[in-house]
């Protein structure tokens, strides 16, 4: 009962985040120089009837507020995000669309390997505190937290790409190359540098994490008590520490989302991974406008709704929220 | 039923350790901590205790007496810049300080601990009934079903109700989690128990009742218990011998009976005078002046002497030897000797009282 | 003077010691914080006075030497594809990626401890609805928004300016940077404002008669400075880095090139594939280095701090 | 400090006087509760209190964690404002400051780290625009000195104890005739304790200051107080003269406090648990709230509230609100 209420909570809060969002695109919008039919004006492909036609529909004859807000919210809701410049006036859904599947190839996998190692690191750190393996360890994990991404990419490429020439530089497949399961190995082949970067780039932050809480746990009574019980090490860290020191890591991984959204985008740069970010530095350079809007409320909406999973999942995971009471 | 896993149960000893020994007996127990600067403080300075079987034995002392320091040494538990400088820890003849001492096997099998506190002592994320299923599990080397079967009945035998079965500690009220604890702690039926503070957290009522219980399964299991309390009259209620702890010696000790009615160290008369009294009706209390010692900077001799009202001048310079004068009734005070062997006679420590609610 | 005396007094005299010069003192201790404050020092130097130590900043028409040269006696760092010296860049570099990062760091603590303050000292609904919008700030990809808010900025306010010889493009950036992450320290200011409102003295001050300034002034400020302090670093190495990305992507400015910028250069002239090392190393381990020894520096005085109030209870 | 103390029997008002004080801490409503128009059901802290402390009076509220005390004593200092009842000093509302001051549990908590002692007594004075020279005579009267060397330490430096003095110090600045003290010596050591009650009574004696002295601890109230009134979930079960209340408890939950009490006296029988279970933690329950735990209780006690009654053979002022109270069997 505490839980559920716990829980519409928030979803609420999720909600009101998103409503911020589409605010502040809104704003965002309208601060954009010029006004958005002049920016359309600047695409010679939209022609006099699509211009009159999305006057129309963004009520720009009408006041900002309330109308134009109401406007686009609605069309906002409706899917309808408007026309990309640079991509010759095509949907700016259609064209995001088609640059997801890459970008969740290589953060998805990313994050999962950061989250495996970055556990492993941070419990081993954290068990070991203050020996000389946990020094190493921290300064290692602190090390790659500390890398731009962009720049452990650039140097990823310099050494497994150019002097040892393992790998591809850049680029999603070998232009003209096979299809099958060569072309999948050849797909893999591309993203083993960019997912190994943002890999690399997350696991400090998660040991650090994880290093921190486990340490934490150490100084608390039912570790005392599982020592006390004799029972070994590696049952107290597994069945003792890592339950109680997971739970913040939970909420950092989905908090993070934004970040790593972030970090991913250089790495497309870098890697000329044809995905979002990518997407992203060229509408920059072209001033394509409603397609970083676009982008940024996708985003936005996304990590909104991984933040509302990880709350999900530490309710699962912790029965003192489970049960409504203090946390 | 309640005698599930109790003292019917033929107890094997580990390897080494022989019946015939006393059950748990500490000789000149000395622990020492090294601080971050450097200096060593001498927690515990070599002290003697020792219990049988279904007897149970009071370690009182204000805070920082290094009452707990022992807790730690016995379940080898010390933080890591602690260290057993000398002295022997034996259960039943086995040495528990020696190199490669076999504690991980008396841990819990042989000597458990009810921590002050269970709301910190027992884990957040875990059910009690398996937390008190664990040890027997992986200790006691019961398959999964005899150990939750085990825990039930453990649970049920402390007091907690059929449908708090699968509670997690915060579901429970303070009471129900002492009695939790109890229950993880007799998990593989041990032959010694020890109470670091077990109801300081505890309002009185619950108190009583935790100690009613305690009592019934000391006498249930045999149990040796060790109560470790700053609660002179808690132990006064449950145990038949006291050894009184100041700045990691023990000044006095012995029957309760003997001590609580003819106290002979300063310390112990103005410990048992520092509260009023409802129900001995006695409002006068005993002013101590001055603050438990700094363990780093020890005074010289006698450690109480700086707050003895009965202190000379070879108190501040000579460590008082420790007379036995009766047995197991020790007494480490130079104002005292062993004489004739008869006890020696009491002297009243001239104390400032105070008489509250005189108008 | 016995030792014990000695020892007395030196107690006697780290009691004197108020809190926070307490703590400086400490991190003194700590080996791996003074290195750290070593490299921050010899950095701001660097970022001070960069033309006494290595000349003025080369351009494309003042640079000399060939392009893409390894390092050399003469180019202790190489040179770049324009024949530019990366030493030279990068001792520049250090003056606006400094100065991005502390400005940035000085907006963000304004925002971030003022709300902080006051959305927990306030507590209801004004907490309710700033921690909604800082939880907001929290969540979002930030960056993202900075990347569609900096080029937004800087056409409003035209990129030609200069104010107290800072380029309008960088102010652009220090203001997206401050806008952006002001958040986690509300956060941290919030929660440690929220739980010094709940402590005795507190309570007691306002039984007397204190005004809700006067004690936040006396009891609440001066017991977070500390914390304030060791966030403050922590977000100035935020700070560089997430200028170091803006930079990275163009959004910087060309004339006054940061370590970001540097490392734009090498993308756009593909220094991996062709092996320039030198082109990414040089200013990728400025920005390393100066990211993990604030990183150490911050999180050094949160530990003392943390044993501090420990001890204290 | 020339006023005499005055005689506790004076038919004259009490210094204060408490009526009818009740508190309920609202639940926290979620905006998904206001939507469903959920009913905000609080926990009852106080349920319709009546207390008096009369000048120069020592009073202990006596009660287990969970039974409202330090809410009572928060309402009483106005740091709370009570639901319904009045609360009044003199005469006057609880505004006026400067005649009632503050002992709080934990004297590490109450002295801000930051500031020194000399600021830290300062405060009320500055705030209430009085003369700085009552800084000295406040620590002096507390017992430190000499005052001008703790003036400029800060609380680090002190002892547990010597913090106590110092938070009384502060509360003795304002010139209170009533200080509220919650649970002034419980996280003192027993050795500290002495001490602080020593001063308690001293101020008593010789300033004729009153204190509400709020204590879990049964036989330091006894002995301390005057007068002695047991609270249990938020209302008051008995209240008497302390030897009365002590030597002949008429409520189930005080003999049952009085059983559990453990005694370092040989000649004690030793403790045993008259009452079942614990406080509850969530609804109150109807009629007599201790009807759950007590071993006496008939279905008669579900029905109402049992109004506070003079004891069956107690003497003036005893009294106790148990239906039963007149045909309990007599403490063993």
């Amino acid at each position: 009962m505490k839980a559920r209420r716990w829980l519409l909570g928030r979803l609420g809060g999720a909600i009101a985040t998103i409503l911020m969002v589409l605010l502040l695109n809104f704003v965002l919008f309208r601060l954009m120089p010029g006004s958005p039919d002049r920016a359309l004006a600047r695409n010679p492909r939209v022609s006099a009837a699509a211009m009159e036609a999305a006057r129309v529909r963004w009520g720009l004859d009408k006041p900002i507020f309330p109308d134009q807000l109401i406007a686009y919210v609605g069309a906002t809701l409706k899917g309808d995000f408007g026309y990309s410049v640079k991509y010759g006036g095509r949907e700016v859904t259609s064209v995001i669309g088609e640059k997801i599947g890459p970008t969740l190839l290589i953060v998805g996998l990313g994050e999962i390997i950061a989250l495996a190692a970055g556990i492993a690191l941070g419990a081993w750190t954290g068990w070991r505190r203050g020996r000389f393996g946990d020094r190493v360890g921290t300064l290692g994990a602190l090390i790659l937290y500390s890398m731009p991404y962009f720049w452990l990419g650039m140097l990823l490429i310099t050494l497994f790409a150019t002097t040892l020439g393992w790998l591809p530089t850049s680029g999603i497949s070998t232009p003209g190359g096979p299809g099958g399961i060569e072309g999948a190995i050849d797909l893999l082949r591309h993203a083993a540098l960019p997912i190994a970067t943002i890999a690399l780039g997350l696991i400090g932050q998660y040991a650090i994490l994880l290093r921190s809480s486990v340490a934490e746990s150490l100084r608390e009574g039912y570790v005392l008590t599982a020592r006390a019980k004799g029972l070994r090490d590696e049952r107290i860290l597994r069945g003792h520490i890592l339950p109680n020191a997971l739970l913040p890591t939970v909420t950092l991984a989905a908090l993070n989302a934004g970040y790593v959204i972030g970090g991913a985008l250089t790495v497309e740069i870098v890697f000329s991974w044809p995905g979002l970010g990518l997407l992203t530095q060229e509408a920059l350079q072209s001033r394509d406008y409603p397609i970083l809007q676009g982008v940024f409320l996708l985003l936005s909406v996304s990590v909104v709704m991984a933040n509302l999973l990880a709350d999900l999942l530490y309710s699962r995971l912790d029965p003192r929220v489970r049960h409504g009471a203090a946390r | 039923m309640s005698t599930a896993a109790g003292a019917d149960h033929v107890r094997q000893l580990p390897a080494g350790a022989d019946a015939a020994s006393p059950l748990l007996e500490i000789s000149g127990l000395r622990v020492s901590f090294t601080l971050s600067d450097g200096r060593r403080l001498t927690a515990v300075d070599g002290i003697n205790l020792s219990v049988a079987p279904s007897e149970a034995v009071g370690l009182a002392g204000e805070s920082g007496s290094g009452k707990s320091t022992v807790v730690g040494a016995i379940m080898g538990l010390l933080a890591p810049n602690g260290r057993i400088d000398a002295g022997n820890i034996r259960y039943r003849g086995l040495d528990l300080v020696a190199k490669g001492a076999p504690l991980r096997r008396t841990r819990w099998r042989e000597i458990a601990v009810v921590f002050q506190g269970s709301l910190v002592a027992l884990n957040p994320v875990i059910k009690v009934r398996d937390q008190v299923a664990e040890a027997i599990e992986l200790r006691l080397g019961e398959s999964a079903e005899v150990a939750q079967e085990k825990a039930k009945h453990l649970l049920h035998d402390v007091g907690i109700p059929e449908k708090r079965l699968n509670a997690y500690p915060h579901q429970l009220s303070g009471g129900q989690r002492q009695r939790a604890m109890l229950a993880v702690a007799l998990s593989c039926s041990p032959a010694v128990l020890i109470g670091d503070e077990p109801t300081t957290a505890l309002d009185v009522i619950v108190q009583a009742q935790i100690l009613e219980l305690l009592d019934r399964m000391r006498q249930e299991y045999g149990l040796g218990l060790i109560l470790i309390t700053h609660d002179l009259a808690v132990i006064a209620d449950m145990c038949d011998r006291v050894a009184i702890m100041y700045a990691g010696r023990i000044v006095e000790s012995g029957s309760v009976k003997e001590i609580f009615s003819a106290p002979r160290h300063p310390y112990t008369q103005a410990l048992l005078g520092a509260a009023p009294d409802a129900r001995a009706g006695r409002r006068t209390i005993k002013v101590l002046e001055g603050h438990p010692p700094d363990l780093s900077a020890l005074p010289p001799g006698c450690h109480f002497a700086p707050r003895c009202p009965l202190a000379d001048a070879r108190c501040r310079e000579e460590d008082p030897p420790t007379i036995e004068y009766a047995d197991r009734v020790t007494l480490a005070c130079h104002r005292y000797s062993l004489g004739d062997g008869k006890p020696p006679t009491p002297i009243d420590a001239p104390y400032p009282t105070l008489e509250l609610g005189k108008r | 003077m016995s030792a014990s005396a000695s020892v007395n007094l030196s107690t006697r005299i780290r009691k004197r010691v108020s809190g926070g010069n307490r703590i400086a003192l400490l991190l003194l201790r700590r080996w791996d914080a003074r290195i750290a404050i070593m490299i921050v020092s010899l950095l701001t130097l660097s970022g001070v006075a960069p033309e006494t130590l290595v000349g003025p900043l080369q351009t494309a028409t003042t640079a000399t030497a060939d392009a893409l040269l390894p390092p050399s006696g003469t180019h202790l760092f190489g040179t770049d594809d324009l024949g530019r010296d990366l030493l030279n860049l990068t001792v520049h570099g250090a003056r606006i990626s400094l100065v991005v990062g502390a400005l940035s760091a000085a907006i963000t603590l304004v925002i971030g401890g003022g709300i902080g303050m006051i959305a927990g000292y306030r507590g209801g609904r004004v907490d309710a609805l700033l921690m909604r919008v800082a939880d907001t700030f929290l969540i979002l990809p930030t960056f993202v928004l900075a990347l569609i808010l900096a080029p937004i900025l800087r056409e409003l306010i035209g990129d030609q300016t200069e104010i107290f010889g800072i380029r309008t493009t960088l102010l652009t950036i220090v203001a997206v940077i401050g806008f952006t992450s002001w958040s986690s320290t509300a956060r941290i200011v919030r929660s440690q404002t929220l739980s010094l409102r709940e402590r005795t003295f507190v309570e007691r001050a306002r039984l007397v008669g204190l005004s809700p300034m006067r004690i936040i002034a006396r009891h609440i400020f001066p017991n977070i400075r500390t914390v304030l302090v060791a966030n403050g670093i922590v977000v100035i190495a935020g700070s560089i880095l997430t200028e170091s990305t803006l930079s990275f992507i163009g959004l910087g400015d060309p004339f006054q090139p940061s370590w970001g910028t540097i490392l734009g250069n090498a993308q756009s002239a593909a220094a991996p594939s062709l092996g320039a090392w030198w082109f990414i190393a040089a200013p990728g381990c400025a920005i390393l280095i100066t990211v993990v020894a604030c990183t150490i520096i911050g999180n050094a005085i949160d530990e003392l701090l943390d044993r501090d109030v420990r001890v204290q209870r | 400090m020339s006023e005499q103390p005055r005689a506790n029997t004076s038919a004259s008002a009490p210094l204060l006087r408490v009526r009818g004080v009740s508190v309920t801490y609202a639940a926290q409503r979620s905006i998904a509760d206001l939507l469903a128009r959920r009913p905000a059901n609080g926990i009852v802290a106080l349920d319709s209190v009546d207390l008096d402390v009369n000048a120069g009076e020592i009073v202990a509220v006596v009660g287990e964690s969970g039974s409202g005390k330090t809410t009572l004593a928060r309402v009483i200092a106005g740091l709370i404002d009570a639901d319904e009842g009045v609360v009044e000093v003199e005469g006057e509302g609880p505004n006026d400051w400067r005649s009632v001051g503050m002992v709080f549990q934990d004297p590490y908590e109450t002295l801000d780290p930051k500031r020194t002692l000399g600021e830290f007594v300062a405060e009320g004075l500055e705030a209430q625009g009085l003369p700085m020279d009552r800084v000295n005579t406040s620590l002096e009267a507390a017992e430190l000195l000499p005052a001008a060397a703790f003036r400029d330490r800060v609380p680090e430096e002190l002892s547990g104890g010597q913090r106590q003095r110092v938070v009384i110090a502060g509360a003795l600045a304002l010139n209170p005739k009533l200080v509220i003290a919650d649970e002034p010596v419980s996280m003192l050591d027993v050795s500290m304790r002495a001490q602080i009650l020593k001063l308690i009574e001293q101020l008593r004696r010789d300033q004729g200051i009153a204190w509400l002295f709020i204590t879990h601890d049964l036989s330091l109230a006894w002995a301390i107080s005057d007068r002695v009134v047991v609270l249990y979930l938020g209302a008051v079960v008995e209240e008497g003269a302390a030897e009365q209340v002590l030597r002949n408890p008429a409520h189930p939950y005080t003999r049952a406090l009085l059983a559990a009490l453990p005694s370092t006296d040989p000649g004690a029988a030793s403790t045993h648990s008259l009452a079942a279970g614990e406080i509850p933690q969530g609804d109150t329950p109807s009629g007599c709230r201790f009807r759950n735990r007590c071993a006496h209780a008939v279905e008669a006690c579900a029905n109402k509230r049992p109004p506070l009654e003079a004891a069956p053979g107690g003497g003036a002022g005893h009294r106790v609100a148990c239906i039963r109270a007149a045909e309990l069997p007599p403490l063993s």
